[in-house]
């Protein structure tokens, strides 16, 4: 058992100074103050702060590796069909990946890693942790299982370039509907011959998966919408980049919305509504709001920036932590593991020199089921 | 919350035109006359204008190519498969296109909008009116009012680049017509698994559509500029038992007796723009004046972004100038495409119980001069 | 040959409208007043119409791309080498355009034809009028007006399509001033030849355009949407001492004041069309407005075929909706084009020694439904 | 000596009832009744009928060969650069090829041939007899020197799908005044150094050679005319399908024009003024006129379908064969050597039997330059 002493902890959303224990890789017991046995290893932590590990719930770390070139470490979009329910993004990752030694160091240990969005099914995703070599021993397992999607321009690019089908957002609901259906009628055909592809929107239809659907524009979210309502599907918007500019509209929906990147030129038209003010905005409307970096169009080595820029609009701090913690282990279906300091929960917890909030701290430590993996100064080793 | 409009000249369409009131209440029009009774909580001064029903702009393509956007936002046409009756153009709409607001400025209030012609068939069609919201859900007006296709160059211009069928007109109707008989077997193979009652039956989205056409419940809305082509579009017509919109009908005078014969509406135009295509050699304003002698259901279009239907009335006021008579101009932009979209029970005319969807002007709509000072849609702020 | 034209108002452009008769002889402007004295051979009854001067279209591509002959018969833009000053309107018009005539039945009866602007330094522009004549000889009004530059979007997109120089805006700059500086370097080396009395000097064909240019006998004809492309252009004209016209001006109004201490006259247009591409964006009507006020040089223009020449008329009526002063925008479609064109001792009013370049109207230009009902060239049938 | 003896014979504009005799390749006396001598051959021809050879002054055979499929055998333009003044279609003629066979043996004993209309400046053509195995040995040497240009929609079409300069109409002249511009420079300057191109364009500007120009359209004419002007050279105007739609224009031109060919449908643009009415216009316009076929456009075997198609205009007959004989000969500048029958002139003939505007005649045999080398029957044999 290690004991952690001395420090400040982020539990229950407010700082508390309180030791807690680990056991078997499980947070095991928080006091104010935790005795030692004799075989327990202590951690002493005075004037420091521990915080959750950051989850970041899009990101296509370990698939688009950096460092690597463009094209030898690129294995984002399996661009040969523009639906490929069947490909699975655990299949691609590689835990070597710089951009996974980022997320790590800098406090980030859990990710959803999805193919990208040239597709629009684009394939499953995977939630994982941010340390090992093997990624099968990575994989968060309680999370729900995860089918990419993609609406809106990076599509029609993507095909009206190869002058395929769907070259403008006309077929890209199209492309949707044709495969839902073509699942529907897979799941009513008594003689059907399983084939994986089927079996993924099988499972999508059954609400035993999730869809995780890449949209900017608010048409394309309408869109998606009316598609959702058709073939009576669950659904996260990622980006939603516009999401915010009808908040009657954002709250009908009544789904999570991951928001981000926010640190980003509004360059393309699919961007122009990109602003910060949308998470304060879909806040406090209510919604289940967390942030992505979409790493690595974000490196992760800057996913606190986030976390400040949304601090400008003077947000409860709680809630600003929550969408990097809480918030995102909710849209994953992993809040009963990870996401926060608890009983029971995994290990997965960093130790910074400072308020988080403060931007001269830094992450001295990052836990990952209980285990030192990383930290800011691990940064020259690896 | 009652409105009153007083001191406006009524344009109804249905009526000649006279000074009079009208009563708006729930955005439908709750009383019209030359004067109305009902006690009301707001007047609105028309200042001497005159009021007329929002112009329904048929044929469009506003917000698959929002203003200012660029060939990289243009969805327009999906040239990748010559059969997508399955692509909607719901699914591509911009409700926040800019030109929107421009054609309320305009008086057109409404706008079917279409997929390109790129494809012989196209894909589906609806109906959205102006509001303020930048929702599309909040402008809708009707879904799936008809399946695109398209006839004569286009189609054989884009396939015929990819050395793919079709690129002949024999091509394009050969095209249309094995859509329409798959949809008739799909049919026929529907309703033997149902007679069966067998316990699955695999649906077919694009087939769907087929049988929707096949049964009347939509029409087909054709894109012709060539005589010949209409002649083949009322052909197929014919042989499958559908209904049809003739779109453009750039040549309708050469073929008007045969397209009155067939009672098939047309909506005519885009007019008001040079003739960048073969096809487009004979355009004439005067078709305007033709059709409306002939007494066909016809409509104006803008056919937007060719032409900006902002200033579709200004195209109707040339057709005037070219011999057409000016009230049926206004039916033309009025009740006619109402009737031919299928919404004039709620469009297309000022009357009791139709929806309010108006505008006042402080001149005539066909003079470039005049503009639009209310709508009943805007917070409204002059031009 | 005298021909007295009676019964109608006279619009002049110079004067207030008046009830006047006017005589015409060899073509010219005899005399013009309330009542004129001289004997004639014929009388041209009026109607009680109003008597414009032949609208001037200042920026046009008409004849370039004649109506109904297709892609295939499109010279409006060189689009093989960024710098071909070298190329001439004239080479490429097709008089037979059947787009002139129509031109003629909305007023516009002078064209200045330039070439399109996917080039950088593009051509020389030349002025037709309407005449009934199928020879271009026998239309032109004057040579070698000007020679076309074009900044923005459109050089990028067809050079980077090649990934040649330019494909930014930067390098469409570097690519002008290095066909300026050229040509400065030839005018040298040209009087250093004569004063060294060589028996030979090798004139080069481009360079003789800029020595043109350079010597102010021609002025550059700059295609500019942006205002910082407009800026881009006013530096290079005061870097260089030319004269300069900017065409389109898209973005004007945001940089009013800029384009006012340069001098530079603007020609205006085409705001009746829809925002295809980015720079496009902030199009309105409200320009012709601002320009007006500020007293610029200015000009409508159709860009024929982007928007047809024939309804010019009514983008003016447009601007007037939007604002702009009504004698104003009759200034912008005739003597102020005439000045910028260098043709004002011509045409662009009706004044006694003028050029009887007129038409007659049944009603105001800027409502659609009024019509030439006859024009100086032509012999006349209605619509 | 050679003794043609009882045939009527097309000689000064009209059917004569004369015998002729040819000495060494030429014709050498008319009479109504020549007296053969002991060694002279005698050649009777009673109930037949003699005309001139025909001249067509615009042809690609031997250039663009018939029955050798799409590539082998297409020398016609030489589509690497817009301007090939040096070029020569003399290089590239096969005197086998079935369109020179079928010249012969249907009457046209002299053509000329020349580069394609790819080109602003396609090359020099060449003037040549139509039965030779050698070309150098075909060849009409009194005959002016020949520079093919070409305006219009043929020049854009070949060089806009190169993505090349002259890709419009607008370059078209641009290219040719660029082209004589450097010719002037190269003729002025005293230290020249000799290039063919050069030269063949200093030829021009000399006036040794004539200008024969491919053009359809009357704008295309009057941009011909205007450089014509600026530059100072002699042209001729080939095709000049709409020059009739201009009378008063076209009589200013005062060059000579060769129409055709003109039983071919009107399907293009440039095509669609082409009318037989043209040549009754422009011959009543007091212009020089010829006939082309343009073979193998029109192969040659049809060559008397244009005089038929004219003669329906009832034209004087005398003026629809000089058509096809004289006028050519006088604009080419043969007119001394051939193109009628006359003392001292080649002995180019062909011998029908019935009148040359009976369709139903056919041509019994063709001579050139004093020796039988076709008629229609050798059609099969050769």
């Amino acid at each position: 058992m290690l004991i952690v002493k001395g420090a400040q902890i982020w539990k229950d959303r407010g700082l508390k100074r309180l030791d807690f224990s680990v056991e078997g890789g499980k947070l095991s017991g928080f006091s104010p103050s935790l005795l030692p046995g004799p075989h327990d290893e202590v951690l002493n932590l005075s004037g420091h702060y521990v915080y959750p590990g950051l989850i970041d719930p899009h990101t296509h770390v370990g698939l688009l590796e950096e460092e690597t070139g463009n094209f030898a470490g690129d294995d984002v979009n399996e661009t040969t069909s523009p639906a490929t329910p069947g490909v699975r993004a655990i299949d691609g990752i590689n835990p070597m990946d710089a951009g996974i030694r980022n997320a790590r160091n800098y406090g980030v240990t859990t990710v959803c890693v999805m193919p990208g969005s040239a597709n629009v099914i684009g394939g499953e995703g995977v939630v994982i942790k941010t340390a090992g070599k093997s990624v099968d021993g990575m994989v968060v397992s309680s999370a729900r299982k995860i089918v990419k999607m993609a609406f809106g321009r990076n599509i029609t690019w993507t095909w009206s370039k190869k002058e395929k089908y769907p070259s403008t957002r006309l077929a890209v609901g199209a492309v949707l509907r044709e495969k839902l259906n073509a699942a529907k009628n897979y799941m009513a055909n008594p003689e059907r011959v399983c084939t994986y592809e089927m079996e993924v929107l099988a499972n999508l239809l059954k609400k035993e998966a999730i869809a995780r659907i890449h949209v900017a524009n608010l048409e394309d979210i309408e869109t998606i919408a009316r598609i959702a309502r058709e073939f009576d599907f669950d659904y996260v918007l990622d980006h939603a980049t516009a999401l915010h500019t009808n908040v009657e509209f954002a709250k009908t929906l009544k789904v999570p919305v991951i928001l981000g990147p926010l640190n980003v030129a509004g360059k393309s038209f699919q961007s122009y509504d990109v602003t910060f003010a949308s998470v304060k905005i879909l806040l406090e409307a209510g919604l289940l709001v967390s942030v992505m970096s979409d790493a690595p169009v974000i490196p992760l080595n800057l996913v606190r920036l986030q976390l400040f820029l949304v601090d400008r609009y003077r947000l409860d701090r709680s809630d600003i932590l929550d969408l990097f913690t809480e918030n995102p282990a909710k849209t994953l279906g992993i809040e009963k593991q990870t996401g926060s300091l608890g009983i029971g929960k995994d290990a997965d917890f960093i130790v910074l020199d400072g308020d988080i909030f403060d931007y001269r701290s830094r992450i001295r430590s990052t836990y990952i089921n209980g285990n030192a993996v990383g930290g800011e100064d691990y940064e020259m080793d690896s | 919350m009652r409105k009153k409009i007083t001191n406006v000249t009524i344009h109804s369409i249905v009526q000649k035109p006279y000074k009079g009131e009208l009563i708006i209440e729930d955005g439908k029009i709750a009383e019209v006359g030359k004067t109305c009774s009902q006690t009301v909580d707001e007047v609105i001064d028309g200042k001497g204008g005159l009021c007329f029903p929002g112009f329904i702009d048929a044929h469009s393509h506003i917000g698959l190519n929002a203003e200012g956007y660029g060939f990289e936002y243009d969805d327009v046409n999906e040239m990748t498969n010559p059969v997508t009756p399955e692509v909607r153009t719901e699914d591509a709409f911009v409700p926040t296109d800019a030109a929107l607001k421009e054609s309320a400025l305009g008086g057109v209030l409404v706008h079917c909008v279409l997929t390109g012609s790129a494809n012989p068939v196209g894909g589906l069609a609806f109906i959205v009116r102006h509001t303020p919201s930048n929702l599309t859900g909040d402008k809708v007006v009707q879904r799936d009012v008809g399946l695109k296709m398209a006839t004569g160059e286009n189609p054989k211009r884009v396939y015929g680049a990819k050395n793919q069928m079709p690129v002949t007109r024999m091509g394009t109707a050969a095209v249309i017509r094995k859509y329409l008989q798959d949809g008739k077997n799909y049919i026929e193979k529907k309703a033997k698994a149902e007679k069966e009652k067998k316990p699955f039956f695999e649906t077919d989205l694009k087939l769907e559509i087929a049988e929707k056409v096949l049964k009347k419940i939509i029409p087909v809305r054709i894109h012709c500029h060539r005589s010949e082509d209409m002649l083949t579009a009322i052909r197929i017509k014919e042989e499958f038992g559908i209904r049809m919109v003739i779109e453009h009908a750039t040549e309708y005078l050469k073929v008007r007796e045969e397209i009155k014969k067939s009672g098939v509406p047309v909506i005519l135009g885009p007019f008001m723009s040079c003739r960048p295509k073969v096809e487009l050699k004979d355009m004439t304003y005067k078709t305007y004046k033709g059709a409306l002698e002939d007494g066909v259901l016809m409509a104006c279009m803008s056919d937007h972004p060719v032409f900006p239907s902002q200033v579709l009335r200004l195209q109707a006021g040339m057709a005037v100038a070219y011999g057409a008579d000016e009230e049926g101009m206004f039916r033309a932009l009025t009740i006619m495409p109402a009737q031919i979209l299928g919404i004039d029970q709620d469009f297309g005319s000022i009357e009791k119980g139709k929806q309010a969807s108006l505008c006042i002007w402080d001149g005539h709509p066909f003079d470039a001069r005049s503009r639009v000072i209310w709508n009943d849609q805007d917070s409204w702020t002059a031009l």
